[in-house]
């Protein structure tokens, strides 16, 4: 009833290919952002900043470069977590070599070194294909750890291989830190993400996304109408690791402001962050929101009813949690495959329809 | 020389190791084209499981006042497997028949975390020193007569491994199941049109890779006590699945020799070098070499593309 | 269709297939096959299954290498392309199992077909800003242009995984014309389609080569549709060349009814 | 036994349903306990955690709490994962009457929380493990991690192994391995190690083993052809079992293998059954529970059937250690409470207990804990305390750990001035002005 595009018609291929070309949508979207920059820094607070918003902000981010190679491109990758160790430690040695260089500017170079990284892992993709690829992208993330444990240079000889994130200011504010304010380092994460998530959407819809999904869809037949599959997989690359980066990057000197090889950017979180592309939904940049959410906002409801509601014991809560994560996993998969951002679509049509049901 | 000859064969050895958790991957994956990610969970699942029959601090105790003997206790836990594979036939696999790939895998995930909880909740999280009577200890009479250091544990593994390898290979060859499940191998299409029924192939090969999870647990929980870890033993068993082939059961095998030589060799004549622990790393660098060359593993069916 | 068609004009050479041996392990695909497709030609390739017609394609356009012989493509003469190169050359082909890429909507299949004449790069198209937006629209007129023609204006949005056969042959059809090819290759276009169906497919691919004066090489197994559409014909039969020339003249060649009427192996099919 | 635990659970939870939602607001002490019995380090992470609880249960049925305040321990589950400590830490740091003090268990943890702790004012409690700077209080005034380092320890191992070797001189020459956890914990005594060595003449051979460590043949085959006269172990987890069988295996003398106090538990050693007879590790409290300390907690808390774990594993190391820093930190939140005159203190006023503690042995009589550890001293300067570090030695047969040396004093030319060297770095890179003490 409310949610129609009827009567609203486009003059123009420019109109109809806008991001969101029902008026209801940008409504819906419009809203969140202003809730987001208007709203949420007048309320966080260290808990939701640093348990919640930043958590799922990152793994957002880093979810959406993981949906450009998986999602678009069809190149499954489990290096994740080594190309956010990329991220973070381009950012530690850049901060700490280059003490004046603004912050942005920071965040921007680890994007890039990541991506020069990601395309060098990328290179076996042209041979490798599926489950033997991904297998594969774990040469990277044991390799990248590996390489930041051992090498004093990256850690700048600290005794024990722990990095730590000095305090940075972009325009005046504390970002990193323990003094920075919790809306202020929200917030810097929130315009990287928005910012970053605009730029994707323009990237799958225009002539690069085409090539990265005609790779996805069928890899001959795209070289045979004339697409490259270097060139277009090796962008994805590019791209995927640029997003992994800075979202490593801002793991690192924003949110958790200290890391250790070995454990923040083990396996698991190559695991984790492909968890969020599936669920959410691959292909969809509206889906690796969705997952982020899933993902990251689950567990610690969860924890919270189990623990804080009925005072369940934390270890039993914490099993109960994950057997619970699983079996929603798995309900999930057999409800709707194509992940959240499908469902969401369903809905859409829906509400499109309703209330007549055809 | 006698050093490097010790090295190679305890990389061997290791490597067998890694082919047990391996081998059923790759019974999965050929029967079904699912990457079964809960496989490490499952050999922690199947050591727990054992534990607590054949221990005197498991619920088997408390409920029956005795604990059963090793080898009734390896049989009940395989009734265990069978009904987890039944299970997870009938709650996951029916419901995601013809879903891509990744949608599988992704599954499996779901199961492994599953498993692990329960497995936390039901047996606990303790160190669980598992003894089924596998001999330990470096072999005696090598090392004092000839200075020759060789795992016992390890050699029984590797003539477990022998024989489980001649076990599936009969069964594959000489039993119906088994040709029927050569046959869902090949085609699924086609097997279903000859009347084989899918599900229950899915419940046989996913129980017999129970057993091969249960073999694998076994073996490691020998060497480290059960325990959470176990069921990180998956992500050794990746390098060796991607060299040898998701399809070929000799690849596991050939596959971990492999990669369990290559990585002791490079670790102990080229870590000390370059910083050590350069295993991990290295085992998949060296898949990733042979990739490079075999895109579809040393025995993998060769990938064809036509259009 | 409504515009004013052009005068179908047949001029020179420009594909000449000289000498192509094609094997697989020790199975002889093609031999020494030759002909040669002249400008604004529609060329058919016929022959029993398994003759090498569809193998011949794939040399065509790169994505075979054959052991032995040359293409010669517009006056350049090469013996292993890149497919993607030949592809940038103008040559654009359909095949004989549809090959769309199915997630995507019928707009995005055809837009893929221009991706080769796009040339803004990836920070301005991440910005979505000036040159590449522009670009965007510029070809999104071309391919709407391809909609219309192709009669597809009421799928545009429609994921292609879920159309009927024969509009994703359509839509394959117009991927293939996006590209604004010089030679376009046809891998059995109207295969498995019902009669109405082929009727549309024949007035597309004339219309086709009136309108756009396109070179069309095709490989089809109906012999009415190939006799109909073709200016001349070539025929294969394991490997090898039987016949050359206008439908008339193959139709009499003895060889080539042996082939067809299993005269000389009863394992061939009409 | 498991069926009572369910059945206990299942219990809380009915009860506790009502009970959460009528919670008074009266002030209690709270401390949250960053706690881990799940994951791949839930073996060594149980024992810790229920000692922990034991204790401050104990406290509260046998005292009432600390000086007749309630103590609101709350655990929290982190998994031994840095991202579900920070959520836990943002969690409880303002729960009940705000958070006193944090027991961060684990590395990664541990230096997570130091900045934000210290911006939030509540003392971190490291003992012994997290950032060994951490003992210069003048760059840290909010992080304790006394009663002594790994670095202290790195250093009284090599002490000990010159006594046996028959003087420190007689080090000359002598090759001795360090097999470590290939993570910031295991790295931790590397630095000492290597100026240890370079001291005292000796071969230094370093072996990283990586997370999770099932499969360390090549490490052992390395120790084996290079015949180290000593191996030290900086191990954590099934590390630790796999590491122990294998020494068995190639026949290292288990009297010349020394493990980090992480690799000191009845878990490590057992899985290796009669062939870990006789492996020593570091230690700095006793293992066992014939201390009337645990008389009162098997009385009042297990007795009323509260307690956390197994009755029969009470007294076990890692369970000991849990009592120990419950203990101490029970003991700072006194003498913070008792300097400020206060009942209900900040997370400053506790500080300022930790850096006035003083847990002599007739404190320790008084707590029922007569030599179950060393007196220790902390102050404004030194949040490392003495220091000291003894060896513990496992009996196969009787199945126990028992202490074969006295405790040593560190080898405090080396350490200190790493430590000064260490946060000096990091008050520079943090713009931290190290405070006066004076």
């Amino acid at each position: 009833m409310f949610y129609r595009e009827a009567g609203q018609f486009k003059t123009s291929y420019t109109a109809d290919e806008a991001i969101f070309p029902i008026l209801q949508d940008r409504f819906f979207i419009g809203a969140i952002l202003i809730v987001a920059f208007g709203v949420i820094p007048f309320f966080i607070d260290d808990y939701w900043a640093n348990a919640i918003l930043i958590h799922f902000l990152v793994y957002a981010l880093a979810a959406l470069g993981l949906n450009i190679l998986t999602g678009y491109c069809g190149q499954v990758s489990l290096g994740t977590g080594g190309f956010m160790a990329v991220g973070a430690y381009a950012s530690y040695k850049l901060v700490t070599v280059f003490p004046e260089m603004n912050f942005i500017v920071v965040i921007l170079m680890s994007g890039f070194i990541t991506a020069a990284v990601g395309v060098f892992f990328g290179l076996p993709s042209l041979r490798i294909k599926g489950f033997y690829l991904a297998v594969a992208t774990l040469a990277a993330q044991f390799f990248l750890v590996w390489l930041f444990n051992k090498v004093g240079w990256f850690y700048n000889y600290s005794p024990t291989g722990m990095i730590v994130s000095p305090p940075r200011e972009v325009f005046g504010f504390l970002v990193t830190g323990p003094d920075a304010h919790p809306a202020a380092r929200y917030l810097f994460c929130l315009s990287f993400v928005v910012v970053f998530a605009w730029a994707a959407k323009n990237l799958v819809r225009g002539r690069i996304g085409r090539n990265w999904m005609a790779i996805r869809d069928m890899d001959i037949a795209a070289e045979l109408i004339g697409i490259r599959p270097l060139e277009a997989k090796l962008t994805a690359f590019a791209v995927s690791s640029f997003y992994i980066g800075i979202a490593g990057a801002l793991y690192f000197s924003v949110w958790l402001g200290t890391a250790e090889p070995t454990e923040a950017f083990d396996i698991n979180q190559s695991f984790f962050v492909l968890f969020i592309v599936i669920i959410g939904g691959l292909g969809s940049i509206m889906g690796s929101f969705m997952g982020a959410a899933f993902m990251v906002l689950l567990p610690i409801t969860m924890k919270s009813i189990m623990v804080d509601g009925f005072g369940f014991a934390v270890g039993a809560a914490k099993h109960a949690e994950v057997m619970l994560l699983g079996s929603l996993i798995i309900l999930f998969l057999i409800l709707e495959p194509h992940g959240l951002a499908r469902l969401w679509q369903i809905l859409k049509e829906k509400l499109r329809r309703w209330p007549f049901p055809y | 020389m006698m050093f490097f000859l010790e090295t190679v064969i305890s990389g061997l050895m290791a490597g067998v190791m890694y082919s047990l958790v391996a081998l059923g991957f790759v019974l999965i994956f050929k029967a079904s084209g699912v990457f079964n990610f809960a496989q490490g969970v499952f050999a922690l699942f199947a050591g727990l499981a054992l534990y607590d029959f054949i221990s005197m601090d498991g619920w088997f105790y408390e409920l029956f006042g005795f604990a059963l003997p090793v080898w009734l206790g390896i049989i009940a836990t395989m009734g265990v497997m069978v009904i987890v594979a039944w299970l997870v036939e009938l709650l996951v696999l029916r419901h995601l028949v013809n879903q891509e790939p990744i949608i599988l895998f992704m599954s499996t995930i779901g199961l492994a975390y599953f498993l692990e909880g329960l497995g936390d909740i039901l047996f606990g999280s303790d160190v669980k020193p598992l003894d089924v009577g596998l001999p330990s200890g470096a072999s005696d009479y090598l090392l004092d007569n000839y200075n020759f250091y060789v795992e016992k544990l390890e050699v029984v593994a590797a003539l477990i491994a022998a024989a489980l390898v001649i076990v599936l290979a009969i069964f594959f060859q000489k039993t119906r199941i088994g040709r029927a499940l050569r046959a869902v191998a090949d085609d699924h299409q086609a097997a279903l049109s000859v009347g084989i029924s899918l599900r229950m192939i899915w419940v046989v090969v996913w129980s017999v890779s129970g057993f091969v999870a249960l073999v694998a647990g076994i073996m490691w929980g020998s060497k480290s006590g059960v325990q959470f870890s176990l069921s990180l033993i998956a992500l050794k068993a990746l390098p060796v699945l991607i060299l040898g082939g998701f399809t070929s059961v000799p690849g596991a095998i050939i596959g971990g020799l492999i990669i369990g030589v290559g990585e002791k060799v490079a670790e102990i004549y080229a870590g000390p070098f370059i910083g050590g622990a350069i295993e991990n790393w290295f085992a998949y660098m060296l898949a990733l070499a042979f990739l490079l060359v075999r895109p579809q593993g040393l025995f993998g069916e060769k990938i064809i593309e036509r259009v | 269709m409504t515009q004013p068609a052009l005068k179908r004009d047949i001029g020179d050479t420009i594909l000449a297939v000289d000498n192509i041996s094609l094997s697989f392990g020790g199975v002889k695909a093609l031999q020494n096959i030759s002909f040669s497709v002249n400008e604004h030609e529609v060329f058919a390739i016929i022959g029993p299954n398994g003759a090498g017609k569809s193998s011949m394609l794939n040399c065509i356009n790169g994505f075979y290498h054959p052991q032995e012989g040359t293409i010669t493509f517009k006056g350049e003469t090469r013996r292993q392309v890149r497919p993607s190169v030949a592809a940038r050359t103008g040559i654009a082909r359909t095949f004989q199992n549809i090959a769309l890429f199915k997630g995507m909507s019928t707009l995005d299949n055809i837009m893929t077909g221009r991706n080769t004449k796009m040339s803004t790069n990836i920070f301005l198209q991440a910005l979505h800003f000036g040159p590449a937006a522009k670009e965007e629209v510029e070809h999104r007129e071309v391919v709407e242009r391809v909609i219309d023609f192709l009669e597809i204006e009421a799928i545009r949005k429609t994921p292609v995984g879920k159309l009927p056969y024969g509009m994703q042959k359509r839509v394959e059809l117009g991927r293939a014309l996006a590209a604004e090819p010089d030679l376009l290759l046809l891998d059995e276009p109207m295969a498995g389609m019902n009669i109405e169906e082929k009727q549309d497919m024949c007035r597309f691919i004339l219309d086709v080569n009136d309108e756009f004066g396109t070179t069309i090489v095709l490989i089809e197994h109906d012999m009415g549709v190939v006799m109909d559409i073709s200016d001349r014909v070539v025929v294969l039969d394991y490997g090898r060349k039987l016949a050359e020339g206008t439908p008339d003249e193959v139709r009499g060649n003895q060889d080539v009814i042996d082939a067809y009427l299993g005269v000389a192996h009863d394992d061939a099919e009409a | 036994m498991k069926f009572k635990m369910l059945t206990r659970a299942l219990a809380v939870v009915a009860v506790a349903l009502p009970v959460a939602t009528t919670a008074a607001e009266a002030y209690e002490l709270t401390i949250p306990g960053t706690v881990y019995r799940t994951g791949p380090y839930a073996p060594n992470g149980i024992p810790w955690a229920n000692g922990v609880a034991d204790y401050y249960a104990m406290l509260n049925e046998r005292d009432g709490g600390i000086d007749g305040v309630k103590i609101n321990y709350i655990e929290c589950e982190t998994a031994y994962n840095t991202k579900q400590g920070v959520e836990c830490y943002e969690n409880t740091k303002s729960a009940g009457s705000g958070a006193l003090a944090y027991q961060p268990m684990g590395t990664g943890i541990t230096y997570q929380m130091i900045p934000k702790a210290s911006e939030d004012k509540i003392p971190v409690f490291s003992m012994g493990y997290g950032r060994t700077s951490a003992a210069n209080g003048k760059v840290f005034p909010y992080i304790f991690n006394f009663p002594a380092t790994y670095w202290d320890q790195a250093s009284v191992f090599v002490k000990y192994i010159g006594e046996k070797e028959g003087g420190m001189d007689k080090l000359k020459g002598k090759k001795i391995a360090l097999v470590y956890h290939n993570s910031a914990y295991g790295k931790e005594p590397i630095r000492v190690l290597e100026e240890a060595a370079k001291k005292h003449g000796f071969e230094l051979m370093l072996l990283a083993v990586d997370h999770p460590g099932q499969e360390q043949k090549a490490t052992w085959l390395q120790v084996r052809r290079e015949r180290p006269d000593w191996v030290m172990m900086w191990g954590w987890g099934v590390m630790n079992q796999v590491a122990i069988k294998e020494a068995a295996s190639i026949r290292f003398p288990m009297d010349h293998f020394i493990g980090v106090w992480w690799s000191g538990s009845e878990n490590d050693v057992m899985p290796a059954g009669d062939d870990a007879n006789g492996y020593l590790s570091g230690a700095f409290h006793a293992a066992g529970d014939n201390f009337r300390a645990h008389d009162d907690i098997k009385k009042y808390v297990y007795d009323s059937g509260k307690g956390t774990g197994d009755r029969d594993r009470i007294g076990e190391v890692l369970y000991n250690r849990g009592v120990v820093a419950a203990m101490w930190t029970a003991e700072a939140i006194r003498t913070g409470m008792r300097i400020h005159n206060t009942k209900e203190p900040t997370g400053e006023q506790v500080r300022d207990g930790f850096e006035a503690l003083d847990v002599d042995a007739k404190r320790l009589a008084v707590l029922g804990l007569e030599g179950f550890t060393y007196p220790v001293k902390v102050t404004c300067e030194n949040h490392q305390g003495p220091g000291k570090v003894g060896l513990q030695q496992w009996d196969a047969k009787a199945k126990k750990w028992s202490f074969v040396t006295g405790f040593y004093e560190p080898d405090d030319d080396i350490i200190q001035p790493l430590i000064a060297e260490d946060s000096a770095n990091y008050a520079k890179e943090n713009s931290i002005t190290p405070r006066s003490c004076n």
